[in-house]
């Protein structure tokens, strides 16, 4: 393999089962530097799962993983090195820790950057307040300065317009736009997954069922079929 | 020294003022250990209150400070330092335990505060020479050892002796008395506070074959071997320390089952709770009345009013201008007779206390002593009946002055 | 052999009194989250109440009854009365409260009954059966086994197969969202609470039996090998409790008879390192929940 | 139509600071009102204080024309309020099956609860699947589910609804928001809908209310431009 | 005792309330030469009163000065790191027996011997901290409990295990040097004790300043989401056993030469039980709680002794005290949730400022 096609993160056939459910089964994705692939499908489909074995918080039961050409065994608290880092669905903020401090966590003694990355991500004001006391969505942005502070290679971001308004999901496309990083998104948002994706993967209980262009996902039958429906 | 004067020793020494003597002691009044041991500084206390009523010890009051220090050390510590730098008392009385005492003696020494009558049977207190203050009251662990030992070894000659002992420095102490005597023990097992099972250790012992066991216990673990061995159907002739030998908390403790005491043999130096034609029974169960809200009367009462009253002999031996100096030469110059009938043994060579004990036997349900008084030393000297007459309580109760 | 067959069920008579205290802390626990360091001091306190009425009618039954009812009054007014107004924010809080109660309890108790043994009485005869010289179990062992049993069957029914016990276990997971689901939490818990202290009770009328006699403190050591027991066998498990508490009685038992009693506090320690490490959750527990 | 729920000059918060004032909305029986407005609106509070989780400062609640004030938490469901909280509240410990039984425990028809609780594994069958699996198992959405079943186990007529499309697939989300409009046309369920995804909010309310700083700016059938760039973003 | 989990159930109704802000952690914190001249006034304090104060209560003072020590580090294991220690008694037995045994062995060879032996106390302390620690970090709640209850137990049993070195119950005497010159016993020990407290307490404030202090907070709030942000859930919590640990073995130390004597007796459970039950009255997580802990560790057993003082009542002796002790507990937890250091009313104003500053910005 040259360079080039080895460059970003590699997923070969990976499998997860927990006891007799099949969470992840077969799948394989290239994830190159700079590109934004998005991962749709049904809940319970993988998609998390997919993301635990990326950062090691589960083990695969079959398949590998390399990162630029070599071999990965992620762990969790190692990934930041590694150019990796990611959002939790939900928020996983630190309760009593103030919005700067939860971010200074991922980059210590530096409170400039912790700042800047505050900023960039609209939040800089809040800097002192306990999360616990902010509207959801900017506790969706403390989250996500959390991990643009470490200024990762790859994104991995689940869920991240899950809970935001309108206007709110315009300003994070408009974010995950100006990245320069390799981005891996997981979100039911299904304008905010067509606009900023390169590529599309679809699991259905575990198995990608399609991978393309936002424009082949959107006509893709199967993909109507068992995660847009008729809504779509 | 000018009788004449009020003053104790120059109006400076301290917890000693016209009126009042104050001493103190540390107890444990609470916790696991307090068991039985919780009765006795009362009623120490309530032998002095006796002695005030009639007028106290050379007109002074003796006033009693009792600190529970729950059988801690560190507790034991704190509690010490505060009756001495704090309450100023002069003297400490009757201290309870060996590890906790163990801990202030230094302290005691620095602070030159005489250490009367520590309540344990350790040899530690027996150490003029590194602590000229400190003086012991029970029989050593040793010298029950031995004296116990002794009657093993005449009345059941030939059969097969152990021992079990709580693993402390009262069962090694205890079991080095008892090897003088007897050489090797058959088997021997040992207990901790806090593990109250004792079936694995009497299993081995009934395995073992044992005929006689001695036991070096505290209360609650005697009661809890007899119950245990009972148990199991193993039915040796026990032989128990007086610490652990109280008949009157065994059975309290044992309930229903306290004819498994029968035939229990033991010793001690005091006469026995049960004892009423004892004139100093007579005379304790009056002051018990009297002062102490008629607690349950047992040994532990006798015992910490014959504190008292060697105490109150001391007081009245160091005569009215009282120094701490004065109080320990006192002591050491020895010669008190009062409750126990086993020769108290004080001078400036030996620190240790009673020195001698008189066997007793559980026969229907009530203890009761036979044979002579015997007394030894703790290192290789004999085992030799004492013979002198015990002493009667004065008339009003109180000692008076030499 | 015989030593080996005598201290097994040494052990095993010893463990099923540790399994039926472990049992009261493991029904609290499920039902309030709590580790109720004052079980071991609640159930003293009946059990003197017990003892009282014992002694006053000659009856024993008469003093059981009082105490398992004692118990669960006991537990309903600590409840209502005191545990109600922590405020749970931190965990400790609750437990530091516990350990506040064991020295009332304890304080108290002492006024009344004076920090003295008292006999505690058994149903049954103490001496045990014995089978070719070897002593092996009591009638009264028997009557702590058939007790124990019943007792996790009652739990494993409660929890299990009744619409109560998943009230209490949702209660003391999630006091919230189970009010807007219509559970009565207050209820719940001072329900909980009066259960585990009643088991509490029938535990500490098993147990002080076997120990040094009624003392405020009695329940000291008890509590602390079978809180042992309990984390062994896992705190979410009946069946972890009696398990946890049989091994416990039985390394106790075997450490003090092979290797001398000193020793075995060292093996209990050991015992938990060994099974902790192997699973952090104790051996009855449940898998590890799902971290992101 | 009557009124099932009256909130008047009703005004709650934490602790000193009020975040709802002085709110007054009336929900019709058998009708679903969006509640919309920008993140901190208040909207959660609403519910809060509407459930009773919040007790409020000022102002009253009535349901079915009796005031709410000093009814329990736990005596809400009974009246037939069942309250999807934010962030679902799912209890993880509890299997997907105790968590639906525990939506119906309090219902004396014990049959009909059973038939209830069939029904919502029959409606949302991911949860069929994860019958017997604890709750901190599940992925974001089967938990979503996992909260929404619970509450209709309980056969409620107001259901207060935070956010119920957080975490579901497109589809799950359009068959909910379609079930709603079903229930309410058949049976006459009321409900309260938080959401930020307002086109489908809208597409099945009867009335829109537009909160901003803890105050209703606009209500009716539909929200207009102007607010909907204020308050909405889009 | 952590409430297993919940945590959706939980977090759905009151994520927004937060936790307990620890003290330690204000939004704006002071610097370090803050935390100097503060320590720098705190020993001027210390020495006036050891000028002041009689003898017993210097020697009063010289325990809390050791105790604080231990709880300090207890309160940052326990309330900024989220592990909970039944075990720290053992720690402390283990500093104040190495203390024993070196000044035994070392007696006359002159007056380095105890900076030296208690610098021992402090390493073999760390050691044994960082085995129980290696242990600890896999366990939770409870399960964390009940290890390191088991570690409290072992004290006697290891004394008489190896009674030839531990001398059993008895235990071992300090030997010590007479304090120099012409100082008071008793102002000698608070001087030594205070000086391990001010350099315990300037260590952690620095410690928890720090980097680390926030990792620590960080594993404490959500282990998830700190590793994901590069901390070692495992690392950080071994450390912090380690650094609470090492503090305990200075206590433990210095317990040993202001008692000059060592014995399992004084460290039993109870004692494990009463330094958690002090960080928890003090205020969980705060280096002020901790200090306010180690006070009432003192001071609160005599004051309920001297109030009884002169009730004599048959068995009321050591009860009542013990029944009072126990009751101003429980009140002291009702009134004051986050212990005593939150009381303090400029806290309370800074918190709702605060809360007005995040809802003026919605
Ligand atoms: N640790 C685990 N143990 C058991 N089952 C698990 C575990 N983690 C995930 N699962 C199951 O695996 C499946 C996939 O879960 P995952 O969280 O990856 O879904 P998802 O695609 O992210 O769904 P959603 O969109 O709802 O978040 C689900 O059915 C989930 O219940
Ligand atoms: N427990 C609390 N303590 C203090 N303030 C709170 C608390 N909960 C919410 N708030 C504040 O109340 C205001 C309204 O919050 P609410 O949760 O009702 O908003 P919302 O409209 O539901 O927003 P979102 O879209 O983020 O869910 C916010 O400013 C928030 O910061
Ligand atoms: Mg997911
Ligand atoms: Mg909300």
């Amino acid at each position: 393999m040259s360079p080039s096609e080895s460059a970003g993160l590699t997923l070969d056939r990976i499998s997860v089962r927990f006891g007799g459910l099949v969470a992840l089964d077969g799948v394989s994705l290239r994830v190159p530097p700079g590109r934004t692939v998005g991962v749709i499908g049904p809940n319970g489909a993988g998609k998390t799962t997919l993301f635990n074995v990326v950062c090691g918080f589960v083990a695969p039961t079959g398949g590998s993983l390399a990162l630029d050409g070599r071999p990965l065994r992620p762990r969790p608290h190692r990934l930041a090195r590694l150019g990796i880092s990611r959002t939790l669905q939900g928020v996983g903020l630190f309760g009593g820790l103030t919005v700067l401090e939860n971010v200074l966590v991922a980059v210590p003694g530096r409170p400039a950057r912790a700042l800047a990355a505050l900023d960039r991500c609209k939040v800089g004001h809040c800097a002192g307040d306990l999360p616990g006391l902010l509207p959801y969505a900017l506790r969706k942005r403390v989250a996500l300065a959390r991990a643009l502070v470490s200024e990762p290679r790859l994104l991995l971001l689940d869920e991240p317009a899950g809970g935001l308004g309108a206007g709110e999901i315009d300003e994070l496309r408009e974010l995950i736009e100006g990245l320069s990083c390799a981005v891996l998104l997981v979100e039911h948002h299904m304008d905010l997954v067509m606009a900023v994706c390169d590529e599309i993967l679809v699991l259905d209980f575990g198995r990608p069922v399609a991978h393309g262009t936002p424009a082949e996902i959107r006509t893709d039958e199967a993909v109507a079929d068992a995660y847009l429906g008729a809504a779509a | 020294g000018g009788g004449g004067e009020g003053g104790g020793g120059g109006g400076n020494t301290p917890g000693v003022t016209d009126t009042e003597i104050l001493v103190g002691t540390h107890m444990p009044l609470t916790g696991p250990a307090a068991a039985g041991y919780s009765k006795i500084a009362p009623a120490t206390k309530a032998y002095f209150a006796y002695v005030n009523a009639n007028g106290g010890v050379h007109g002074r009051s003796i006033t009693y400070k009792i600190m529970d220090d729950t059988y801690n050390p560190a507790t034991t510590q704190q509690v010490v330092r505060e009756l001495v730098l704090q309450d100023r008392v002069f003297a400490i009385l009757n201290g309870l335990g060996t590890p906790t005492h163990t801990g202030v003696l230094d302290f005691l020494k620095t602070n030159r505060v005489p250490d009367l009558f520590v309540a344990s049977g350790s040899r530690s207190w027996d150490q003029p020479d590194k602590y000229p203050g400190t003086f012991g009251f029970n029989v050593d662990y040793t010298v029950e050892g031995k004296i116990l030992a002794t009657h093993v070894k005449q009345s059941q000659s030939g059969r097969k002796v152990c021992f079990l002992g709580q693993d402390d420095d009262f069962g090694r102490d205890s079991l080095a008395g008892i090897e003088k005597v007897l050489g090797p023990v058959a088997a021997k097992q040992s207990y901790v506070t806090s593990n109250p099972n004792v079936g694995p250790q009497l299993g081995a012992l009934k395995q073992a074959g044992c005929q006689v066991v001695m036991l070096a216990t505290v209360p609650g673990f005697t009661a809890l071997t007899l119950g245990t061995a009972a148990k199991i159907g193993f039915k040796p002739q026990f032989v128990a320390s007086q610490v652990g030998a109280d008949l009157t908390t065994l059975s309290k403790q044992l309930g229903p089952a306290a004819r498994l005491t029968e035939g229990m043999i033991s010793a001690n130096y005091l006469p026995l709770s049960t004892d009423d034609a004892d004139p100093w029974i007579q005379l304790f169960k009056r002051v018990n009345a009297q002062h102490n809200n008629n607690a349950e009367f047992d040994n532990n009462i006798v015992y910490g009013m014959s504190v008292g009253y060697l105490f109150t002999q001391t007081l009245q031996a160091a005569g009215r201008n009282l120094t701490r100096e004065g109080l320990i030469a006192a002591v050491e110059k020895g010669g008190f007779q009062g409750p126990g009938f086993a020769p108290l043994r004080f001078s400036a060579e030996d620190h240790s206390g009673y020195g001698g004990q008189r066997l007793s036997r559980v026969q229907g349900g009530k203890q009761a002593y036979f044979g002579t008084v015997q007394e030894t030393d703790d290192g290789d000297g004999p085992v030799r009946a004492y013979a002198a007459a015990p002493a009667v309580p004065p008339q009003n109760g109180i000692p008076a002055a030499p | 052999m015989d030593r080996f067959v005598f201290l097994t069920f040494d052990g095993l008579s010893r463990g099923a009194v540790y399994a039926a205290f472990a049992l009261a802390l493991v029904l609290i626990w499920r039902s309030t989250r709590i580790v109720n360091f004052a079980q071991g001091a609640m159930a003293v306190a009946t059990a003197y109440a017990g003892y009282s009425v014992s002694a006053a009618t000659g009856s024993y039954w008469l003093g059981f009854a009082t105490a398992i009812l004692g118990g669960l009054v006991l537990g309903a007014v600590t409840e209502r009365v005191v545990m109600r107004f922590v405020d749970h924010a931190s965990p400790l809080n609750g437990v530091v409260v516990a350990l506040g109660l064991v020295l009332v309890i304890q304080g108290v108790l002492g006024m009344i009954y004076g920090n003295e043994f008292r006999p505690a009485g058994a149903p049954f005869g103490r001496d045990a059966f014995t089978v070719g010289g070897v002593a092996l179990l009591s009638r009264f062992d028997l009557f702590v086994f058939a007790a124990v049993a019943t007792v996790v069957g009652l739990l494993a029914l409660l929890f299990r197969r009744t619409a109560t016990g998943l009230r209490m276990r949702a209660s003391a997971f999630a006091p919230d969202v189970s009010r807007l689901l219509g559970v009565n939490v207050g209820g719940m818990l001072t329900l909980g609470w009066a259960l585990a202290a009643a088991v509490g009770s029938l535990a500490g009328m098993l147990v002080i039996p076997t120990e040094l006699g009624l003392h405020p403190n009695a329940m000291d050591v008890v509590f602390v090998s079978s809180f042992t027991a309990a984390v062994v066998g896992g705190l979410d498990s009946a069946i972890g409790a009696v398990l946890g508490g049989l091994i416990v009685g039985l390394l106790l038992s075997y450490v003090s008879g092979y290797l001398g009693a000193t020793v075995a506090p060292i093996a209990v320690l050991l015992l938990l390192v060994t099974v902790l490490l192997g699973r952090p959750g104790g051996l009855f527990s449940r898998a590890a929940a799902r971290t992101a | 139509m009557s009124a099932l729920l009256q909130i008047e000059r009703l005004t709650a918060g934490y602790g000193a600071a009020p975040v709802l004032h002085d709110v007054d909305l009336t929900v019709a029986t058998g009708s679903i009102t969006a509640v919309l407005g920008a993140n901190g609106a208040g909207k959660t509070t609403l519910l809060r204080a509407l459930s009773g989780l919040l007790p409020a400062a000022r102002g009253r609640v009535l349901l079915d024309g009796r005031d709410l004030r000093g009814v329990r938490v736990e005596e809400m469901v009974r009246r037939g309020v069942a309250h999807v909280p934010e962030g679902r509240g799912v209890v993880t410990e509890l299997t997907v099956d105790e968590n639906l039984r525990l939506g119906g425990l309090w219902r004396k028809d014990r049959a009909d609860a059973k038939r209830a609780l069939d029904e919502v594994y029959e409606l949302f069958e991911p949860l069929a699947r994860r019958r017997g699996s604890p709750g901190h198992q599940l992925s974001g959405g089967e938990r979503q589910l996992l909260a929404l079943g619970r509450a209709l186990v309980g056969r409620p007529r107001l259901l207060l609804l935070d956010e119920p499309s957080l975490g579901l697939a497109p589809k799950i989300t359009a068959q909910i928001l379609r079930l709603l409009r079903t229930l309410r046309d058949r049976s006459g369920l009321t409900v309260l809908l938080v959401e930020q995804n307002v086109r489908g909010a809208l597409a099945i309310a009867d009335e829109a209310v537009v909160l901003a700083l803890g105050r209703v700016v606009s209500r009716g059938t539909s929200v207009d431009d102007e607010l909907r760039h204020a308050y909405l973003g889009f | 005792m952590s409430a297993g989990g919940g945590e959706d159930a939980r977090s759905a109704l009151r994520e927004r309330v937060p936790p307990e802000t620890p003290v330690t952690a204000p939004p704006r914190r002071p610097g370090n030469a803050w935390y100097l001249s503060g320590i720098a006034g705190a020993a001027l304090l210390i020495v006036a009163l050891t000028y002041l104060l009689p003898p017993f209560r210097t020697y009063q003072l010289a325990t809390v000065g050791a105790y604080l020590c231990v709880t300090a580090g207890l309160t940052v294991l326990t309330g900024l790191n989220g592990q909970l220690s039944l075990g720290h008694g053992a720690l402390m037995a283990t500093g104040a027996y190495t203390v024993a045994l070196l000044q035994q062995a070392t007696a006359g060879r002159g007056p380095w011997t105890l900076p030296v032996s208690v610098a021992a106390a402090i390493v073999v302390t760390t050691a044994v901290g960082a085995v129980v620690g290696l242990a600890a970090a896999r366990l939770r709640g409870p399960y964390l409990a009940g290890l390191t209850l088991a570690v409290a137990v072992v004290v006697p049993a290891t004394t008489s295990t190896f009674d030839g070195t531990f001398n059993s119950d008895q235990g071992l005497s300090v030997v010590l040097d007479p304090p120099p010159g012409t100082i008071a016993v008793e102002r000698w020990q608070a001087w030594l004790a205070w000086t391990g407290a001010l350099v315990t307490m300037l260590a952690l404030a620095v410690l928890v300043r720090g980097s680390f202090g926030l990792r620590m907070r960080a594993v404490r709030d959500d282990e998830t989401a700190a590793r994901l942000a590069g901390v070692s859930v495992a690392r950080t919590q071994v450390l912090a056993f380690v650094v609470s640990a090492a503090c305990a073995g200075l206590g433990g130390a210095l317990f040993a030469v202001l008692a000059q004597s060592v014995s399992p007796g004084a460290f039993p459970l109870s004692l494990s039980l009463f330094l958690v039950m002090a960080i928890v009255i003090g205020g969980l997580g705060s280096l002020a709680g901790a200090v306010w802990g180690a006070v009432l560790l003192v001071a609160l057993p005599a004051l309920a002794h001297t109030v009884t003082e002169d009730i004599e009542v048959q068995r009321l002796e050591g009860n009542l005290p013990l029944a009072l002790f126990g009751i101003t507990l429980i009140a002291v937890m009702l009134a004051a949730p986050g212990g005593i250091a939150s009381l303090r009313p400029l806290r309370h104003l800074r918190r709702a400022e605060r809360e007005r500053r995040a809802m003026r910005k919605t």
